[in-house]
């Protein structure tokens, strides 16, 4: 019973707080909601012990990319409105709607034939984060490596692209300074 | 009432069709990347409860990978927007189109 | 090295291309030469050291690349591949000994010998993947040549010629999987060695569909009517050195893989598929015969001559005896020489006077009697005159086809008609008459750079015609071996009656020399 | 033996490359005298090889120089037999090159080409050689091609000249279309007998069904037509006549042209076996004889007028082969090919003499300058017509006599009627030239005598010419072992006499009508107004029966027109065009579809959804699909096997 109430409380949540993303004109907005979403999906990690999961999306999601996307904002103009498409709105939402019906029914035909064995079992007596960690550094030691090489590269990518100019303070300038920076910028 | 896999298949669809209504309806590049995160995390959702419905470790795997390659794409789509923002001043969608075919 | 001389002679003009940006401008002719001189050192090499007597596969490499999928590096040359081997490399050498005075020339020398190196591998490979990477390769270099030196079309006629033969090879390669896919369906293990391929049998509906998938890569490389136009054009556009590799070496890949695939693969199906493959080769002979007759253009009409020839080739092929096959591999060889130095003789007449149209000519035999007799000497070697190159060929194929068929061959055999025709009358235009155009007067008779070319096919030309033993012994004992395996592997009715049974065969004539001996 | 045996063989291919070192340098004599002296000593080879086998009877030479082609069961030597048939055509053709030779030294005095000339005619002895010498089929048609192509270069010889290369073109081709049928016959021998020699294929024969035979025969005969230019491959030999006159009395009067005859003389063993292929032989020899005769009464060119009498001649020879008298087609092979050299090299005088002019309307009375070739014509002819005691007699006799005695009477008849018509045409030439009016005056020609060396050359034929007749005993004796040895006698002397009294009558009678007929004062030169030459018949007959026009309006025309429709049409407008409409299909779709790639980041993204829209309802599909029919691999497998 605890389970069902958790699993339908979160998901209420967790839809809301996505449909902000989406929805929300203003950005600020959208990144706490987005934020907000994480977390309430750890939430689910939890509830389907996979614990170690969980706490991993807690750190990397509300942890580092929240944060990247909270620098990158401070880049642009968050004070202003977001414009958007002038789209159809029923394009949208027919392709949208289609896409998760035909999920659906992909996940749904080999349960319902019930044809899947598990490659490796949970194994009862053990915790989630040892059983993972055993299958991490076994079965998927070179994956594991290759991504941790994957974040590294990535790392020292974003900070190589964002950190151009990166000598320039904006606050520390007259406007001046930052008028001709400006046009700088437009120049190049 | 018993929750299912198909609760949290259900739920997982949802979301996706939420992120990806905001990738389609989204003009703004860092609006698109959140679009973008939601998809990623719906997926992961159903990765992990299938794995734990099939008590198979495999789907939390790729879920824990998934999560890896989120990190990274964050990371070098924030470089790569910044770049973008300080040659054209905006982070528009529609302005981008330096690839027409 | 013996070991590895086939590795050596498919990578050592690729390395030797790859210094040759180092090279100093001026100085990248000599290095081409004497790279293609040991190249083709190299070939005789292993000419002389290959054992005529053996029919198998000799010099064979094997090293796995992709040990999973059965994808291994394997090399290997028997009598059927061994002189084309020989031929592209002296092609190459000649090609590039009498190369004219050419803008970029540093590029075109180490296109060449890239060149080489697709051709040269396409022939040793015993790898359906590593004969497949090689046969694209190919495509490369010669898009090439054609785009960058050719004439006012060249961009149409090299993207003609690389997306028709590129989309023919695609079905090629489709085939080759399902190949080894049914492979391995039958043992378990994956393989795309040719020789493991030779050892499954497959049911005859299933021969049928892979025989046509790979018919329809080969049959555009060769060209074969109705696939053919890409030739005209690429002939047409082509700077000399293009179109003489073109004929003399890239379109016998089609011929040869009809030889090295489809009839050891599917014996039953090109059983089934003879006749009318021999009736598209017959409107092949007859069609492009009498079409090069309606050109005006002298390139034009060797390059239509080269495709009626190839049409006696796959005829040969399709005899499915040992007569016939020989004859169609000995004149792949001598085609090669002949339609080679029929494009090198038009390309000098060509560098005099920057046209090809015969009406522009007319009297050459007056001022250029020496190129007149080299000319006069090809001509009759392309019009299968006895005593040179072609005639053997040709008459091993009809010969071997005539136990087939009868009034196909006598329909094919029209071919020594029509080739008289077209080749005497553009001799005619040429050669005969007086001299009516001015520019014609003082044209200089041809140089010892073009003689140097010239000399050599025509003196193996006439050679071979008289004495092709060196070459037509170790085929036969390699054809022997193809024809045994395509009886032994026949399983259909009209097969096994098509493909002679060759053990019966030699016991009855080791018979008849006994009681011949006993007699006297 | 075997040396005299490659003496013979080699010196003329010696004597062809020794000249070819010199062809593109000005005319040099002693290229000439060497490739005489060459070719003599082949003829002295042949002469000795002759005497040996004379002498010893039935030996014969054979020997095996190399292999030539050997795969498979096929076996092909350069093999090469010198017995008493072949013997005697080598004879035949060593004698009249050598004089040719000599005779082509003074002939082509002046001629820039001289070199060349000598390249090509000793090329030409060496492949009549390997003709004739060849054990097999396959040598054969070596030789057999070899002759094409030398005839190709010699009648192209003044390659400036339009009608000249044209006519070699010509005859190279009707030449092809004869080979193929040869080519056909020998894969038929191939196939049916395992092996291309003479002999092991004769010994197969015996047990082939007729049937088989028959076909053999029919095609090997198809080659023997080209060459000998029976009917219909006729055209060619008359437009030979544009080559150099020593050519035409070498290759298109004493050799090449009996290749055909020699054909089926070499394979009597097989026409032996088909009576009814002979028959046809003999029936088309028979009509070839008369219809070519017919062609020479009319004819206004001198060599068109030997042309069409020597293929009139090969009907004879035809004739004789056909109805198994092997052994007089031979005799009457040698005795044509002297006198009728003889004709060819006293014509060749005439044309030297007039300045190119063949016309012999335009001569007259040249026997006051030209006495010995007036001689040696006149002898010629009467040796053709088959006068007593001359050549042509003794041969020409021998052929009527066995076709009477065959009791193939219409065959005889034709033949005798046709004698009649060969004397006629043959004095007809000889009045027209040497006696009347001289005409040639009008033209402001001045005639003179050939070289001295030149007709000395020519006068061991004037003599063969007169006294081959009495050769016959002999030959007949020496040959009889190897061909079918039936002496023809008519039964009752009586009728023997009458026939031989009565063709000497007839022949007579048609000599003394050409003579009265065109060897008077009032003759002219036509102007096409006399209402002879404006009658149907004599239209017809000079037109060649409007053959040649024939072959140009209804064979070469529509080969050329059809060729350009292939061309143009077919291969341009359809299969080119349609692999190019694909091409342009695919393009025009990447054209329209261009605008997707709009480069706008948003279109972009939503073109991706519906992909994966369509993809994930692909999926769907398919798992459904699998689902309800067993399952996914019966598909594929299905895929593969339809």
């Amino acid at each position: 019973m605890f389970e069902a109430v958790a699993f339908y409380l979160f998901a209420f949540l967790t839809i809301a707080m996505f449909f902000i993303t989406v929805t929300t004109s203003q950005a600020l907005y959208a990144l706490t909601a987005l934020a907000a979403g994480m977390i309430f999906i750890s939430a689910f990690f939890f509830i389907l012990g996979a614990d170690f999961l969980g706490v991993i999306q807690i750190i990397v999601y509300t942890g580092a990319v929240m944060a990247l996307y909270a620098f990158g904002m401070m880049f642009f103009d968050t004070t202003r409105k977001v414009k958007e498409k002038r789209g159809n709105r029923y394009i949208i939402v027919g392709l949208s709607t289609l896409t998760a019906v035909l999920i659906v029914v992909i996940f749904a035909a080999p349960m319902v034939s019930k044809n899947i064995v598990a490659l490796y079992p949970v194994i009862e007596d053990a915790g989630n984060i040892q059983l993972v960690g055993v299958i991490l550094f076994t079965k998927y030691l070179i994956p594991f490596e290759v991504a941790a090489i994957m974040l590294l590269v990535a790392m020292v990518a974003g900070i190589v692209l964002a950190g151009k100019k990166m000598d320039i303070s904006l606050t520390l300038m007259s406007s001046e300074e930052i008028k001709k920076e400006e046009n700088k910028k437009v120049l190049s | 009432m018993e929750i299912g896999l198909n609760h949290y298949l259900v739920l997982s669809t949802i979301l996706f069709a939420i992120g990806l209504a905001g990738v389609i309806k989204r003009k703004n590049l860092l609006l698109l990347f959140f679009a973008t995160e939601i998809l990623l995390n719906s997926v992961n959702i159903a990765f992990a409860a299938i794995s734990h419905y099939y008590g198979d470790l495999t789907g939390q795997m790729f879920a824990f990978f998934i999560i890896a390659i989120a990190a990274s794409e964050v990371a070098v789509g924030l470089g790569l927007l910044i770049v973008w923002y300080k040659r054209h001043g905006n982070i528009d969608l529609e302005t981008m189109k330096s690839m027409r075919g | 090295m013996l070991d590895h001389i086939l590795s050596i002679l498919i990578f050592f003009p690729a390395i030797a291309a790859v210094f040759g940006f180092m090279i100093q401008k001026d100085s990248i002719r000599a290095y081409g030469i004497s790279v293609a001189t040991i190249e083709f050192g190299l070939s005789l090499w292993l000419w002389f050291t290959f054992d005529g007597n053996v029919s198998g596969m000799q010099f064979m490499e094997n090293l796995p690349l992709v040990p999973s999928f059965g994808v291994n590096y394997i090399l290997g040359v028997d009598g059927i591949s061994l002189f084309i081997i020989v031929l592209a490399a002296f092609f190459t050498m000649i090609g590039i000994a009498s190369l004219t005075e050419t803008p970029n020339e540093k590029n075109m020398i180490i296109t060449i010998l890239f060149l080489q190196m697709t051709m040269a591998g396409v022939f040793a490979a015993l790898d359906a993947i590593v004969f497949y990477v090689f046969w694209e390769l190919s495509l490369v270099p010669m898009l090439y040549i054609i785009g960058a030196w050719g004439g006012p079309l060249r961009i149409y006629a090299s993207i003609k010629f690389f997306l028709y033969t590129f989309a023919g090879s695609l079905v090629m390669l489709v085939g080759m999987l399902f190949m080894a896919y049914f492979f391995y369906q039958a043992t378990g293990t994956w393989s795309f060695a040719l020789l493991d391929w030779y050892r499954l049998i497959l049911p005859e509906t299933l021969q049928l569909w892979l025989f046509a998938a790979f018919f329809i890569g080969f049959a555009i490389k060769v060209p074969m009517f109705p696939f053919h136009t890409w030739l005209p054009y690429a002939h047409g556009q082509a700077p000399t050195i293009g179109s003489v590799i073109l004929a003399a070496i890239l379109l016998k890949m089609g011929t040869y893989a009809f030889i090295r695939f489809s009839l050891p693969l599917f014996p039953d199906a090109s059983a089934a598929f003879m006749v009318p493959i021999a009736v598209i080769t017959i409107i092949m002979i007859i069609y492009t015969a009498m079409i090069a007759y309606a050109q005006k253009d002298v390139k034009q009409v060797v390059a239509y001559s080269s495709i009626s020839h190839m049409g006696v080739i796959i005829l040969g092929t399709f005899a499915l005896n040992v007569e016939g096959i020989t004859g169609s591999i000995f004149l792949m060889i001598a085609h090669g020489v002949v339609s080679g130095a029929l494009f090198l003789l038009v390309g000098v007449i060509y560098d005099r006077r920057h046209t090809k149209l015969m009406s522009e000519f007319g009297g050459l035999a007056h001022i250029m009697p020496r190129y007149a007799t080299i000319f006069g000497i090809m001509l009759m070697a392309s019009v299968g005159m006895p005593l040179t190159i072609n005639f053997v060929g040709e008459f091993l194929s009809l010969l071997g086809f005539y136990q087939q068929s009868h009034i196909l061959t006598l329909l094919a055999g029209t071919a020594i008609i029509v080739g008289a025709i077209y080749m005497l009358s553009a001799y005619k235009k040429m050669f005969f008459g007086d001299v009516t155009k001015e520019e014609n007067k003082n044209l200089p008779d041809i140089n010892k750079r073009e003689l140097v070319a010239l000399i050599p096919l025509s003196v193996i030309a006439i050679w071979l015609g008289i004495y092709p033993k060196p070459i037509l012994e170790p085929i036969n004992n390699s054809v022997e071996a193809v024809v045994r395996l395509m009886h032994n592997k026949a399983q259909s009715e009209l097969a096994k009656e098509r493909i002679p049974n060759l053990v019966k065969e030699r016991a009855s004539v080791i018979k008849k020399t006994v009681i011949e001996e006993e007699v006297h | 033996m075997e040396t005299l045996l490659y003496i013979a063989l080699f010196a003329p291919l010696v004597s062809s490359m020794f000249s070819a070192l010199f062809t593109t340098t000005p005319k040099k004599t002693f290229v000439g005298v060497i490739a005489s002296l060459l070719i003599f000593t082949s003829f002295v080879s042949t002469s000795l090889l002759l005497a040996s086998i004379v002498i010893n009877g039935n030996e014969s030479v054979h020997v095996e120089m190399m292999t030539w082609m050997a795969t498979g069961n096929l076996y092909i030597p350069f093999g090469f037999i010198v017995d008493k048939v072949s013997v005697t055509m080598m004879m035949v053709v060593t004698l009249v090159s050598t004089i040719v030779h000599i005779y082509s030294i003074g002939y082509m005095d002046h001629d820039k080409s001289f070199n060349r000339f000598f390249a090509w005619l000793s090329a030409f002895v060496f492949s009549m050689m390997v003709l004739v010498m060849s054990d097999n089929y396959a040598g054969l048609f070596i030789g057999w091609e070899g002759v094409g192509l030398c005839s190709w270069g010699l009648i192209g010889f003044w390659f400036h000249k339009e009608s000249a290369t044209w006519a070699a073109n010509e005859a190279f081709i009707m030449n092809r279309i004869a080979d193929l049928g040869m080519l056909i016959g020998i894969f038929l021998v191939y196939w049916n007998t395992g092996t291309l020699q003479y002999e092991g294929a004769f010994e197969v024969f015996k047990t082939l069904d007729p049937a088989t035979l028959t076909w053999i025969g029919i095609f090997l005969f198809i080659g023997a037509m080209g060459k000998s230019a029976q009917f219909p491959l006729h055209t060619w030999l008359a437009d030979a006549m544009e080559g150099p006159t020593p050519v035409s009395a070498l290759i298109h009067a004493a050799t090449m042209v009996t290749a055909g005859v020699y054909l089926v003389i070499r394979s009597n063993e097989l026409y032996s076996l088909i009576p009814n292929v002979g028959l046809f032989i003999a029936s088309l020899g028979a009509f070839v004889a008369l219809f070519a005769a017919s062609m020479a009464l009319v004819n206004r060119d001198m060599k068109r007028i030997i042309a069409y009498s020597t293929l009139s001649q090969l009907g004879y020879m035809f004739a004789a082969a056909g109805l198994g008298a092997y052994w007089v087609a031979l005799f009457h092979l040698v005795a044509h090919a002297f006198f009728k050299a003889l004709l060819f090299l006293g014509a060749g005088n005439v044309m030297h003499a007039m300045h190119d002019e063949l016309d012999p309307f335009k001569m007259g009375g040249l026997k006051k300058v030209m006495k010995w070739t007036w001689i040696m014509m006149t002898i010629a002819s009467l040796a053709l017509a088959g006068i007593f005691p001359f050549a042509g007699f003794f041969s020409k006799d021998t052929i009527l006599e066995a076709a009477f005695a065959e009791h193939h009477f219409v065959i005889y008849g034709v033949l005798l009627f046709t004698a009649g018509l060969t004397a006629f045409y043959s004095f007809r030439l000889v009045a027209l030239i040497f006696h009347g009016e001289e005409r040639y005056k009008i033209f402001g020609i001045s005639p003179h005598e050939a070289y001295r060396f030149m007709l000395v050359a020519m006068s061991p034929l004037l003599i063969l010419a007169m006294i081959a007749g009495v050769l016959q005993e002999p030959f007949f004796h020496m040959i009889e072992e190897i061909l079918s040895a039936h002496e023809y006698h008519i039964h009752s002397h009586t009728t023997l006499w009458i026939m031989l009294v009565g063709t000497q009558v007839f022949v007579a009678l048609a000599i003394l009508y050409a003579y009265k007929k065109y060897a008077n004062a009032f003759i002219k030169v036509p102007d096409g107004t006399s209402a002879i030459e404006n009658s149907f018949v004599y239209k017809f007959l000079y037109n060649q029966y409007y053959i040649p026009y024939f072959y140009e309006e209804y064979l070469v025309k529509p080969y050329r027109e059809l060729s350009d429709i292939f061309w143009n049409k077919v291969d341009m407008k359809i299969l080119d065009a349609s692999v190019d409409g694909i091409a342009g299909i695919i393009y025009g779709t990447g054209e329209k579809t261009r605008a997707m790639q709009s480069g706008n980041l948003s279109v972009m993204l939503r073109w991706m959804v519906v992909g994966f829209v369509v993809l994930l309802s692909l999926a769907v599909v398919f798992g459904l699909t699998a689902r309800y029919s067993e399952n996914i691999t019966v598909i594929f497998s299905g895929l593969g096997a339809m």
